[in-house]
């Protein structure tokens, strides 16, 4: 089986989440934890690569819903990058462009990041 | 009940770790029913929201019940039945969100019948509050049937 | 009935094309209770035997009824039923074939329920004719068993 | 899906059936009709070259019992090569290596051919 990984990086003060696998209502739990911990660790610049993963539901796009608030209002954000046009194409259904900022590559994001 | 209709069946514990099985077996079935990969995407995800809905809400995450999927292929359609002796609900209740709404106010869940609605042709919700609950989602089968086996 | 008990059911048309699905769900779910490759390679092959009788024998190749499988899961024990409602056949007359003679006079076929056999702990055949047929066949699950799921 | 294939190659004078994927009850029938092209071809000797090939059932097996005595007849042989640990598994459970050839390699196949 697939399974689903997050790995934590630190790239010059953000945060960056690298997500393997599915991301499903089973594994939900896990990137919500790994967000959780960026908060705890009063780390509000996030980048979340979704370069390795291969599938997202709504129990994975509701994680985002849950942070975001918080994290903007620290003067954060969370910033999406490197996702396959299948990932795409489920944050587009809902709507999610108008709301996130995703971004070709992680390095787009690290740079929009330091020009705020 | 027309002659080439093929029917399968799937019955697997209510819990949450067998929502990926579901999803390959069910994508598999799709895939020989002539589906090309971007609409087999669609089924997966619709299911897996039926699904995950089953363990969620009707069996509010625990209890060692059954989700219990019938699919049924014809020439014209591809259908699943998502089933569950869960919890229920009121059906007449439910509103299909208003995305803006939705996403102005960072609403966390109440995405999933969304994307069921969205993604499959026909779907129908029957809910019985305290007995249980049935999802019938249906796509068309057009005319990109290939021969279903690659041998 | 232990508390930890894991049922599972799949119902396929009784065709031969659907073997493929049948093996890789199968083999997902020994995976899930823990069993190594190894041991999910010999659940596979004689899952498929038996299925592949069933469309070969119980429903000699044509018909549209179902091949019915159940699965149940405990700490001890991995268990698959395989059922039809096809022509059955008398048990008695099952001979474990002779292999020395078997390869001998190089007949074709006779294989499947030998390949049984040896790759299970547990074998039982229960058929009627013009009933149906019932091979219910066990593994045990040994401390190989890891945690389950992988997140 | 994965499904299966075979490749007929001529070596000099040898036939090479080169199979992929899987063979199972449902694609047994395609390996018959390849050997049976052989033997009417009057090429009996053959090598099956199971590189590729990921999955064997007993109706993959019997396949090859229904033509090694017409082949062995003609003086020829079907000969087996290039079996992963997993298809020779199946192969050993039902005591095939004391009736065919099986060889590590397509190449020692063929040289077992040309000493003959
Ligand atoms: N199988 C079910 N059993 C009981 N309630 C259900 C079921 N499916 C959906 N519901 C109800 O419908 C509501 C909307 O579901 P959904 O759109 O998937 O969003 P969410 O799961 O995030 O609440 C759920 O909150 C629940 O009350
Ligand atoms: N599900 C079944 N329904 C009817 N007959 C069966 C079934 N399974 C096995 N048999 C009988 O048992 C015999 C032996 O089966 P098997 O060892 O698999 O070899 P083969 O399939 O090559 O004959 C079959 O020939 C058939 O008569």
């Amino acid at each position: 089986m697939e399974g689903f990984e997050v790995t934590h990086r630190d790239d010059s003060g953000i945060a960056v989440l690298q997500l393997k696998g599915f991301l499903d209502a089973h594994t939900a739990p896990t990137l919500e934890s790994a967000l959780q911990n960026c908060i705890d660790e009063q780390k509000f610049k996030i980048i979340v690569n979704f370069e390795d993963l291969t599938y997202i539901s709504s129990a994975g796009l509701g994680v985002f819903m849950g942070f975001i608030e918080e994290v903007r209002e620290k003067s954060g954000d969370i910033k999406l990058s490197n996702m396959s046009a299948k990932i795409f194409r489920v944050f587009d259904l809902l709507g999610f462009p108008a709301l996130y900022d995703i971004l070709d590559k992680e390095e787009e994001a690290k740079s929009s990041f330091n020009k705020q | 009940m027309p002659r080439k209709q093929k029917k399968y069946r799937l019955k697997f514990p209510g819990q949450s770790d067998n929502l990926e099985i579901i999803r390959d077996t069910v994508s598999r079935i799709a895939e020989k029913a002539g589906f090309d990969e971007d609409n087999i995407n669609m089924i997966e995800l619709a299911v897996d929201e039926a699904c995950a809905n089953v363990v969620k809400h009707a069996f509010q995450g625990g209890g060692n019940k059954p989700i219990d999927l019938e699919i049924i292929v014809d020439e014209k359609k591809f259908t699943i039945v998502v089933s569950d002796r869960g919890t229920g609900f009121d059906v007449n209740k439910l509103k299909r969100p208003d995305m803006k709404e939705y996403l102005s106010k960072k609403r966390v869940g109440g995405l999933g019948i969304h994307i069921i609605h969205t993604l499959m042709d026909e779907v129908q919700f029957e809910s019985v509050p305290g007995k249980g609950t049935h999802v019938r989602m249906s796509k068309f089968i057009k005319n990109e049937k290939k021969s279903t086996v690659k041998t």
